[in-house]
C-alpha cells in the first residue's frame, strides 16, 4: 500500500449531527488545492482542531470514516471539552484538519477473511474498512451501550448489533444482548476452521477480550488503540504504547510505540497490555 | 500583520551566532519536532514542507545512553497550555550520530543537536564524539545544551539551577566544540536566571535559549491525585508566553549574553515580542507539535513584510 | 458538578488555623477586593452580597506609609491571564486601622489583614498597633504578611526570596500577634519555595499562601516597548493555575506547613484541585475581579453537595 | 440622585447591529429576578464580559446608553479582541453585565444649559443625559470621522454633527467640516453669558479641547474618562487617573482617584492632565 501523504487543510462543515443518542456523525468539506487528491487507508486517523479556538492546544484524533477527495466524515462522542466544542459547530464552520496519519488496519489475503469489531466510537476504523476492503465472508460487529445508542443508518450490511442494556431497538432490528465479544464468539457461522482475522477497535477491556478470543480460535488479531495525543504526528513521543521487544538496548523486554505513527493499528500479541491503559475506559 | 515601526532587525537574511551563520531566525524548539526527520511529506497550500524558512531545528534532547522515557500518560491539556513528562525519550547520541544526523545533512536540514547529561563532562565526550562524527557537515550549526535534565549525581535537582554546574557543563562542551555554535538552554525555575546566562557566556557560550518549561501541575478530580504519574511536568505553550518574555528581558538586561526566545509562541506576534526585547531568534515548541507547519507560517509571514 | 469519591474534608465547616477559627474556607486574595467595603451593596440571583459564604477577605496589603503607587497603565490583560503592577497603592496601615478595620467589624466581613513592609521589624510595628487597635474584634482573624514587595534596603529584590529574611519578618510578625492567625504569603519566583515555607514555619508562622503573582512582561508590538511602565508585573489568572498546584505541591510534600492555595482559581473544580492535594483553604484573585461574586459562587457550590 | 445598587445578571441578545460605519448598537434583555428594578444614571457604565470565554479576562467598560428595567443598550466601536468578539455575538447569545457602575453626570440647576459633546463611541453617556434630563436650551454636538461614521439614526433632535473629513454626508444631513470643539467655539446660540455646563465624552484631545473652552468661557466642565480596567468596581487600582488634591498624604499634590468608581466622569479642571492619558487614542 502506497503511503498517503498527510496534509493539512481547513475543512468546512457540511453537516454535524447526531446518528445515535451518543454519536455524531461530522462531515467535512476541505478548502484549499492540495487537499484535491486525498485520500487514507482505513484505520488511519485526523488531528482535528478548531483554528485559533482556546478550547484546543493539541487536536483532537479521530479515526477517518471516509476521505475521499475533499470530503472527509468522523463519528464522535462528546466526552469533553474538545469534542462538546466540535458538537457546537455550526454548518460552515471551519475546522482545521491534519491528516491521515498512522498506519492502517490490514488488508488480507485470498483465503483470510476478516472479523470487524467496533465498540462504539470505535466503529469508524472497522466501518471504513468494510466499506473499501469488505467481502463476502467478512462480517461486522458493533457493540452499543443500548438501542438508541446504536448507529443503524451507519450500519448497513453485514453488521450484527449487541447491546449492553437491551433497550430501546427501533422495530425492525436485533441486537444480541451482552458483549460485543460474547456475541463474535457465539456465532456459528465463525465455527469452522476458516483462516480469519480480527480487526477491532473499541474500549480496552473489548480489545483485550477480543485478542483473547482471536487466540483461542488461532486467529491473528489487529487493534486500533486510543492514547493522549499531542502532536499527532510522531514528534513528541507523548503518546506511547508498551510493546514488546526483546531486542530494545534500555533492556526492559519492552519498548514504547507512538501510538501515532506505528500505530493506531497493532498485532495484539505485540501489546504489553499489563502496562498499557493510562486513559479513561470511554 | 504588519511589522511595527521599531522593526530593524533583517530577520530574513542569515544572521551569525558565534561561529557559525544561521539562514533565519524562526527555529523549532527541543522535543517538539523529534528529530527533525518528520513531516517532511507533509503538505499545505502555500509550503513544500513544514521545514520551509526555519532557521534550524534544534533535534529532540539525546543523552549518553538510550531512554525509554516515563509512563503514560505524558502529556496533560490545559485550557492555558499543556504540561509534559516525557521523560527524555530518545535513542541515545550514538545512535542519533550514526542514523539520524547523516539523514539531516543529507536533506539539508538546519540543525542544532540538543544534549544532556547526568554528569558535566558527559558533555564534554558527546560534542568530541559529534564533532568527529559530524565535522564536514554543511548543515550542523551547533549544539544546545539542556540544563534542565535532573542530576542524578546531586539529588534530583535540576543541573541547570546552579550557575557554578552550568559552567561546567559549558566548558565541557566549549573545549570539544572549536566551529559550532553552543547554546545554552536555561531552566526557568529559578530565582536568578540572569545568573545562570553570565554563568554560561563566561563559560563559552555563543547564547542561552529561554526557557525551558514552567513547573507545573494538575489534578485529576476524579482521583484527587496528580494526573501525571510523576505528579509534576513541564508547563508550555500560550500560558508560559509572559513568563519567558519577562525572563528573555532580564538576561538581556543584565548580561551580554545573546538570547534565543523560547515559550508560548505561536504566532507573528509572539515571536516579535521577543525580538523586540533583544532575542537574536526564537523556537516554536508547543505550537509546532499542534501544527506542523506553525514554525514556518512564522517564518513566512516574517519575510513577507 | 458532583463532589469527587476522594473528597473528605468538611469545607463547609469551620476550621482553625493556630489559634483562630475561620468560618469557610474560600477566600478572597489580597489586592483583588480592596479592603472588604466594596461591592456590598452589589445584587445578583441567589446571593444577598458577594461576601456570602465567604471565609475570609484578605485585605489590600497596607504598608507602613501610604503608597501612591504605580503609573497607568497598572493591568496588562492577556490571553491567558493578566499582569499587573499596581504598585502597592495603599492607604497606609495608620489609616487602615482608624478607617478601614472598624467598619468590618461592623459588618462582620471575616478579615485577615495583609501587611508589607521594607523593614523586617515594621512588621512587629504594625501588628503591635493592630493588636491595641483591634484586640477586641470578633471578625479579625488573622494578619497575612506580604513577603514579595521590593526590598528597599537589600537592592530591589523581593524580601521574600531569602528564607532567613522570611524568618525574621515571620518572627517580628508572630512576636506582636498572639491570638490571630499568622500567614506569610509566599512569592513564587524563586527555586525552592518549600524551603521559604519551612522557614516561615519555623519561625512561627501559623500557614503559608501560595502563590503570589509570576513575574511576567508583555510587549506593545506598536512600540516595541513593555506594556507597563515598570517592564514586569505580576501574572495572574488561569494561566498560573498549574504553576499555583506545582508550588502548593511542593510545599505540602516537603514540609508540615499548612497551607492556602491561591492562583487561577475561578471555579469550583479549581478550588478542588488545591483540596486534593492537601491545601487547608483557598484564595480568589483575579476571578474576583472579574465577577464580584466569584468566591461566593464557589462556596455555595461547595457547600450544596 | 439615589445611588442604584449594582447588579450581575446575565443578558440575552435582542440586537446587535451596526448604526454606522464604525458603531454597533448591543440591545439586551437581561435575565432573573433580581434585574427586574433595575436602572442607571446617565455617564454609568457597565462591565460586558462573555460568560466562560477566554477572550475576556475582565469584562470590557461600555457606557450606558440606556437601561429601563430588563433592557439595556449599550454602543460600541471594535477596537480589539474584547469587542471583536462582542460584535460576533447573534441573537439569543448570553452575555453578562455588572452594572450601571461609576458616577453619573451632574444635573443641573435651572438657570443652567448643558453643553453636550460626544466624540465617536463617546456618544452614549451623553446621548442619555440628553434623552433623560435634556431641555430645550441644552445643545448636543456629535463629531464623527466622516458622513458614514455618524450614527445619524441614534442623533435625533438637537444635535448636531461635525466630521474629520466631509465625505460620505447622507442626503437631507448637514455636517460641519472641522474638530467637534471649533463647531462648538463657534456656535453663535452659545455667544451669550448663559451659565452652561459642559458634559463631555470622547477622545482625550477633544476632552481637553472641549475643557479648554468651557475655561475660557468660564462655564463649567464635566468629562468622562476612559482607562484600563480590570475590576470596573473599585477594588483592584487597575483603572487610575491623576487628580489634583493638595492634601494627600504622599505630599505629591495629586492622588490617583479610580476612573471605576470616583469616575468616569471628573470635573475637568481636577484632573492632571499631563500624567493622564495611557490609553492610545481611538
Ligand atoms: C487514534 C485515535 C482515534 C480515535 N478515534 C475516535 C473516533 O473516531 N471517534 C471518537 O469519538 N473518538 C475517537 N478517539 C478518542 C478521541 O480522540 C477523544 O474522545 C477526544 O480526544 C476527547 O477530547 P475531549 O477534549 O472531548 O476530552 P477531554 O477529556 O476534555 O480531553 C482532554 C485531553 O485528553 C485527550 N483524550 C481524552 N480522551 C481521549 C481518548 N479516548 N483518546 C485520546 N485522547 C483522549 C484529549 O485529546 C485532550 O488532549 C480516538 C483517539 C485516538 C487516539
Ligand atoms: C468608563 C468607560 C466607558 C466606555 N464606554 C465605551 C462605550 O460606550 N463604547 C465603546 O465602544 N467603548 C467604550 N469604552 C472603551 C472600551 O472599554 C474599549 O474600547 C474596550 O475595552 C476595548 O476592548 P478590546 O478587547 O476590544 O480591545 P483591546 O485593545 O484588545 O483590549 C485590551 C485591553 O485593554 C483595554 N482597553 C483597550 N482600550 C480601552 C479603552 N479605550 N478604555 C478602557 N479599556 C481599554 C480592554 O478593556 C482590555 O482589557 C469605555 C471605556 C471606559 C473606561
Ligand atoms: C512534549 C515536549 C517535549 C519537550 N522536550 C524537550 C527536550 O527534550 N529538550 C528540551 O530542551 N526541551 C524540551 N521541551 C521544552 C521546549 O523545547 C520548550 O523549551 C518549551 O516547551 C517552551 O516552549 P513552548 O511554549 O513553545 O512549547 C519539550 C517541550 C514539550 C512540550
Ligand atoms: C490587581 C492585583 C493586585 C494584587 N495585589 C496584591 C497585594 O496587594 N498583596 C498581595 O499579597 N497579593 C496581591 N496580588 C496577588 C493575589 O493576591 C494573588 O496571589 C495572585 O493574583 C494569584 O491569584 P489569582 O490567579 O487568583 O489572581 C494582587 C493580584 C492582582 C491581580
Ligand atoms: S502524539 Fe506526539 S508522538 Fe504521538
Ligand atoms: S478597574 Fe479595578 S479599581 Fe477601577
Amino acid at each position: 500500500m502506497k503511503r498517503i501523504n498527510p496534509l493539512k487543510a481547513l475543512g468546512a462543515v457540511r453537516e454535524n449531527r447526531p446518528v445515535s443518542s451518543g454519536l455524531l456523525r461530522l462531515d467535512l468539506e476541505l478548502e484549499g488545492s492540495c487537499s484535491a487528491e486525498a485520500g487514507f487507508a482505513p484505520g488511519q486517523f485526523a488531528m482535528v482542531n478548531l483554528p485559533g479556538s482556546q478550547a484546543f492546544v493539541f487536536g483532537r484524533p479521530l479515526s477517518i470514516l471516509d476521505w475521499q477527495g475533499r470530503r472527509v466524515s468522523f463519528l464522535y462522542r462528546v466526552v469533553g471539552r474538545g469534542t462538546a466544542e466540535l458538537a457546537r459547530l455550526d454548518q460552515g464552520s471551519l475546522v482545521d484538519v491534519l491528516g491521515p496519519l498512522g498506519g492502517a488496519f490490514p488488508r488480507l489475503a485470498d483465503d483470510q477473511a476478516a472479523v470487524l469489531i467496533g465498540g462504539g466510537v470505535g466503529l469508524p476504523p472497522v466501518a471504513a474498512w468494510l466499506a473499501r476492503h469488505g467481502r463476502p465472508g467478512d462480517r461486522g460487529y458493533f457493540g452499543g451501550r443500548d438501542g438508541a445508542d446504536v448507529p443503524w443508518s451507519q450500519l448497513e450490511g453485514a453488521w450484527q448489533v449487541s447491546v449492553d442494556r437491551h433497550e430501546s431497538i427501533p422495530a425492525g432490528r436485533e441486537a444480541f444482548h451482552g458483549l460485543v465479544t460474547d456475541m463474535v464468539a457465539s456465532d456459528p457461522e465463525l465455527a469452522d476452521a476458516g483462516r480469519r482475522v480480527v480487526l477491532t477497535c473499541g474500549p480496552i477491556p473489548m480489545l483485550r477480550a477480543a485478542a483473547r478470543l482471536a487466540q483461542q480460535r488461532g486467529w491473528d488479531c489487529y487493534v486500533s488503540l486510543e492514547e493522549h495525543m499531542g502532536c499527532g504526528y510522531g514528534v513528541c513521543k507523548g503518546c506511547v504504547i508498551p510493546v514488546l521487544d526483546e531486542k530494545v538496548p534500555t533492556g526492559e523486554g519492552f519498548r514504547n510505540a507512538t501510538c501515532c505513527e506505528e500505530g493506531p493499528v497493532f498485532r495484539a500479541e505485540q501489546v504489553l497490555w499489563e502496562r498499557y491503559g493510562a486513559l479513561p475506559t470511554l | 500583520m504588519s511589522l511595527p515601526a521599531w522593526w530593524t532587525t533583517d530577520v530574513c537574511a542569515p544572521f551569525t551566532l558565534g561561529p557559525r551563520r544561521f539562514p533565519g531566525r524562526i527555529w523549532t524548539a527541543s522535543g517538539c519536532f523529534a528529530y527533525g526527520l518528520s513531516g517532511h511529506d507533509m503538505r499545505t497550500d502555500g509550503f513544500a514542507t513544514p521545514y520551509e524558512g526555519i532557521g534550524a531545528v534544534v533535534t529532540k534532547t539525546v543523552t549518553p545512553a538510550p531512554r525509554s522515557g516515563n509512563p503514560m500518560p505524558r502529556l496533560c491539556e490545559l485550557p492555558t497550555g499543556a504540561i509534559n513528562s516525557i521523560g527524555l525519550e530518545n535513542v541515545g547520541y550514538e545512535a542519533f550520530l550514526a542514523e539520524v544526523l547523516p539523514q539531516l545533512e543529507d536533506r539539508g536540514v538546519p540543525t542544532v543537536v540538543s544534549l544532556a547529561a547526568t554528569r558535566p563532562e558527559e558533555f564534554g565526550t558527546m560534542c568530541a564524539a559529534l564533532q568527529e562524527a559530524a565535522a564536514g557537515y554543511r548543515h550542523w550549526h551547533g549544539v544546545e545544551i539542556n540544563l534542565s535534565c535532573p542530576n542524578v549525581a546531586e539529588g534530583g535537582h535540576d543541573f541547570g539551577r546552579d550557575p557554578d554546574t552550568v559552567a561546567l557543563c559549558v566548558d565541557a562542551a566549549r573545549s570539544q566544540l572549536p566551529d559550532r555554535a553552543l547554546l545554552a538552554k536555561l531552566t526557568p525555575n529559578v530565582t536568578d536566571i540572569a545568573g545562570l546566562a553570565a554563568a554560561a557566556g563566561e563559560a563559552g557560550a555563543d547564547a542561552v535559549s529561554a526557557i525551558n518549561t514552567v513547573v507545573g501541575l494538575d489534578v485529576d478530580l476524579n482521583t484527587g491525585q496528580p494526573v501525571l504519574p510523576r505528579r509534576y511536568g513541564g508547563y508550555s505553550g500560550p500560558g508560559v508566553l509572559p513568563i519567558a518574555l519577562a525572563k528573555v528581558d532580564e538576561i538581556v538586561r543584565k548580561t551580554g549574553v545573546p538570547v534565543v526566545g523560547v515559550g508560548g509562541i505561536g504566532s507573528l506576534e509572539d515571536a516579535l515580542k521577543f525580538f523586540a526585547l533583544g532575542a537574536v531568534a526564537v523556537q516554536v515548541g508547543t505550537a509546532q507539535m499542534r501544527d506542523p507547519f506553525a514554525a514556518a507560517q512564522v517564518a513566512a509571514e516574517l519575510s513577507r513584510r
